[in-house]
């Protein structure tokens, strides 16, 4: 699995160019590559239907980004603590890694996952739902519950840019 | 395992950005590389070694595919999360409008 | 090239009008080939979104709203949206919330699988045309900004 | 099939919300309608579920004909029927109310859209017996308070909102994650399922990670104390309706509801966690209590003091005796009945006299009889004096403490008490009582339909007490009580309803 965690690294990388890039649409383009990288290791580990949905939000989310950045400024200052805040904020984020790496072990090995009900899906999915892709079967048949909150989030944040980006929003 | 270790330190590249960056735009990118480290989490926890896409195909009656339940997860998280991205990408374009900077140490109509 | 002002260059303008009905046609068989290959209503809903935001970028608004104007869009979002909801409520009819009730059909087939084509059909609505009026909303209607006011 | 009632809980609220959207725009006064009749529908059909869980037990209902491990099931238990009536009576309430308050926005009908969707989200938390499904509807009740939050599009508004976005998003990737890891070591979502998988597995450390990360999401969700910064600017900042309803049941539902689901029913209680329970609900009880005594504007004020009192709710059921979660959960409904109140009361105030500076207000005793009299009840019981309801969760929160032989912790929640007592003083002496100052002179009460559900909400506070007589407690309390003892006896019981 080295080309996984090449790709990997490459996403690290372009997130910590995406953290520190002082120029903001230089920053966007960065998480771009991100998105980009990570819509390629949803193709590696079989996940196509993740992969287009991956490339195709990505392409959203920059355009959103973009517009919100687009020709404003980008003042960089630095609080009179700095290097204290610094300081724990790097300290919180070690112990939490250190923490992880500790426990992680516990977990399944990878690429041997227990797939308790997921198997079931595998055996029967094509006979119970007709659907030969098991990934729609499972989010629009198994799971169909879920979906409709997925759209209905949907809805809501079309109501909720609604809402925010009125110019009046009191009475006067 | 190093997979899983190095999907989680770009969680954590997420939190440093969101701990310590004085900027709007600069903390949307935070929560965005956020939630792409647990989608890939998630995708990563479900796959098996050598696995199949799980797509069945009519002269193909192997079932060693990866776990698709994963993927209906992130399937949905993933449209969450564009819809979390746009709502607080909003209320930071309103921001901007009102205060004319995207530094949060100078947008401090709150006290605490 | 007087009337031809808004939006961006001629080579964009040239390539967006070669390319975009390729994007849209490619939507729309992500969507009606979401069971049976990668896909589904949600991909195909963006990728049909993005094919009219394209549209947009390059020709800017004026010639988009002629086809696709705001309200045409939250009517095909609401169209989704009880498209979606009444098949889960014809799913009580037969027993259960979001039961897939019409028969499966024979498997790899366009037309097999019961209510998830339909369903995918719902989702497309939806997510394209709410994914178009948050685009809308955010990108092109805003007034000018005057600079800030402190 | 009685169980049809469970995706009622979800489908009236959507519903609405679908028919406001597509009309509410049009015909003003339809989506006034709508949200009363919807609300009120959820609040009958909740306490109907009271009956119908003591005649027929757990209900599991199965969402597309699929058996619990395999598809998502919505699960009524006594603890579900519980906060299922506490958010949608509360919810009734605050939409009647919302019809005067609210014309003093622009697009009413999206405020409308909004309020329906965090119902439905809250409910929809409630309700779901499926960890994953229970972060969608979480997500979707969080992105609405969000811009319900900014709905005023002021500076301030904006600024709280971003902040409480962000903060949001970040609690909501920890639950992801917590979410990833449970999936990773049971290869289930059900909650039953998991919770047995989860037994059999016997401790691993994977779950003490996931109770860490589950901690830190639940606990932004519900402002616990090290996490709470952005509840302060968040909370007054919205209007007064969504305030209450933020304050009241929102950060319930999302936070200690589904903290207790999954930690009691789910992970199973260890004594590490109902230690860090106590402790974070005494730190937030305290620190709540202390900042909200230096504050003049009044909504802040309420805003810290529900960073206290939520302190008071994880204290009691963080003592794990059968007494303490008793005490937790009546305090849990009074305070959101109270506190909602409270907030209502601040919103008929800025109604009338458009101030929420408590130095500029005195005297609107005369003026506002109603308002004034409804915020002499809640005051009162909040700070736990006798006849009110709170007096009666407080004293049985601190009983339980001293049983239980942590005298520290009650001795804390008694001084606690005392300060919230004189800070209320403050407000009652500032705001209703004292000289009428000039500038009020001509001020008026408030509209009839805000008149008519504070009276509402200070009816229950008054009468609140007589929810421990036998006649209530079995089938209201107790059956909660029982829901969160039985810990990871829950799988149990929901296997043994499905059959």
């Amino acid at each position: 699995m080295l080309e996984l965690q090449l790709l990997l690294i490459f996403m690290i990388i372009g997130a910590i160019i995406a953290v520190k890039e002082k120029d903001l649409l230089s920053s966007v383009i960065a998480v771009g590559t991100v998105g980009l990288g990570l819509s390629l290791v949803f193709l590696i580990l079989k996940a196509p239907d993740l992969a287009i949905v991956q490339l195709v939000v990505e392409i959203l989310v920059i355009i959103i980004l973009i517009r919100a950045t687009i020709r404003r400024d980008l003042p960089f200052s630095t609080s009179g603590r700095w290097f204290f805040n610094t300081l724990v904020t790097f300290v919180f984020i070690g112990v939490f890694l250190v923490f992880i790496y500790l426990y992680i072990k516990d977990l399944p090995q990878f690429g041997q996952p227990i797939m308790k009900i997921a198997q079931r899906f595998i055996a029967e999915g094509l006979r119970e739902t007709g659907a030969t892709n098991l990934v729609s079967s499972v989010i629009l048949d198994y799971r169909a519950y879920d979906t409709l909150g997925e759209a209905t989030i949907l809805f809501t944040a079309v109501m909720g840019v609604l809402a925010v980006m009125r110019k009046v929003g009191r009475k006067k | 395992m190093s997979v899983y270790f190095l999907c989680l330190v770009l969680f954590s590249v997420g939190l440093y950005c969101i701990l310590r960056k004085r900027n709007l735009i600069k903390i949307i990118i935070g929560i965005v590389i956020i939630e792409y480290a647990v989608h890939l989490f998630f995708i990563l926890v479900g796959y098996r070694m050598n696995g199949r896409v799980p797509i069945h195909s009519p002269d193909q009656t192997v079932l060693d595919m990866v776990d698709p339940l994963p993927q209906a997860l992130v399937l949905t998280a993933i449209v969450i999360g564009l819809a979390v991205t746009a709502m607080i990408a909003a209320i930071a374009m309103r921001v901007y409008e009102k205060y004319g900077t995207f530094d949060i140490t100078k947008i401090r109509k709150l006290k605490g | 090239m007087a009337k031809n002002q808004e939006g961006m260059t001629l080579i964009v303008k040239t390539i967006t009008r070669l390319t975009v009905g390729l994007i849209l046609l490619f939507g729309i068989y992500i969507v009606t080939h979401g069971h049976i290959s990668p896909g589904g209503g949600f991909a195909g809903g963006a990728i049909i979104a993005l094919s009219f935001i394209h549209i947009m970028l390059a020709f800017g608004k004026e010639v988009t709203f002629k086809k696709m104007n705001q309200s045409v869009m939250s009517f095909f979002e609401s169209v989704g949206a009880i498209m979606f909801i009444t098949f889960a409520i014809l799913g009580i009819g037969s027993g259960y919330f979001f039961l897939n009730f019409m028969l499966k059909g024979k498997p790899f087939k366009l037309f097999s699988s019961g209510l998830i084509p339909l369903y995918n059909l719902a989702i497309c609505l939806k997510v394209g045309a709410g994914l178009f009026i948050i685009f809308v909303i955010l990108v092109l209607l805003k007034t000018p900004k005057k600079g800030g006011e402190k | 099939m009685t169980n049809n009632i469970l995706p009622l809980f979800i489908a009236i609220p959507l519903a609405a919300t679908f028919l406001n959207s597509l009309i509410g725009k049009k015909v003003r006064f339809l989506s006034d309608l709508l949200s009363a009749v919807a609300t009120f529908c959820l609040a009958y059909l909740s306490i109907y579920s009271i009956f119908l869980l003591k005649h027929s037990g757990v209900l599991v209902y199965k969402v597309g004909g699929w058996a619990p491990p395999i598809g998502i099931s919505m699960v009524l238990d006594g603890l579900t029927s519980f906060m299922l009536v506490t958010v949608n009576l509360v919810a009734f309430l605050i939409s009647i109310y919302s019809i005067d308050y609210m014309k003093k926005y622009t697009e009413k009908w999206i405020f409308y859209c909004l309020f329906l969707l965090m119902v439905a989200g809250m409910n929809g938390v409630i309700i779901s017996g499926d960890v994953f499904n229970l972060y969608v509807f979480l997500e979707i009740a969080a992105v609405a308070s969000y811009a319900l939050v900014a709905f005023g599009t002021e500076h301030e508004e904006l600024e709280a909102s971003f902040k409480y976005a962000v903060m949001g998003a970040v609690a909501s990737s920890f639950i992801l994650l917590g979410i990833a890891f449970l999936y990773s070591i049971s290869s289930t979502l059900n909650m039953a399922d998991m919770s047995m998988e989860l037994a059999k597995r016997g401790a691993s450390p994977i779950v003490l990670l996931v109770s860490v990360f589950f901690l830190m999401g639940f606990g932004l969700k519900s402002a616990l104390v090290p996490f709470h910064a952005w509840l302060p600017d968040a909370h007054p900042s919205a209007p007064a309706p969504i305030s209450a309803m933020l304050s009241g049941v929102l950060i319930k539902s999302l936070g200690v509801y589904a903290m207790v689901r999954m930690f009691f029913s789910v992970l199973g209680i260890t004594p590490q966690v109902s230690g860090a329970f106590m402790m974070l609900g005494a730190l937030s009880m305290m620190v709540g209590v202390c900042l909200a005594l230096g504050q003049w504007d009044l909504k802040r004020l309420l805003a810290y003091h529900s960073i206290s009192q939520i302190g008071y709710v994880i204290l009691g059921i963080g003592l794990g005796t059968p007494l303490g979660v008793l005490g937790g959960l009546f305090h849990l409904f009074n305070h959101s009945i109270f506190k909602s109140l409270l907030f209502l009361n601040s919103g008929a105030v800025e109604y009338a006299a458009s101030t929420r500076d408590l130095q500029k207000m005195g005297g609107l005793k005369e003026k506002m009889p109603v308002t004034s009299g409804t915020s002499l009840i809640a005051s009162l019981s909040i700070a736990g004096i006798p006849p009110f309801n709170g007096f009666w969760s407080k004293l049985i929160i601190i009983i339980a403490c001293i049983q239980a032989g942590h005298f520290v912790y009650g001795l804390w929640a008694v001084l606690a008490s005392i300060l919230t007592l004189s800070s209320f003083m403050k407000v009652q002496r500032y705001a209703f009582l004292g000289e009428l100052k000039e500038k009020l002179k001509d001020i008026k009460e408030v509209p009839f339909f805000m008149k008519f559900s504070m009276v509402m909400l200070a009816v229950i506070c008054l009468i609140g007490g007589v929810l421990l007589l036998p006649v209530f407690f079995n089938d209201f309390l107790k059956v909660a009580q029982d829901t969160i003892l039985a810990g990871q006896n829950y799988a149990g019981i929901v296997f043994e309803s499905i059959k």
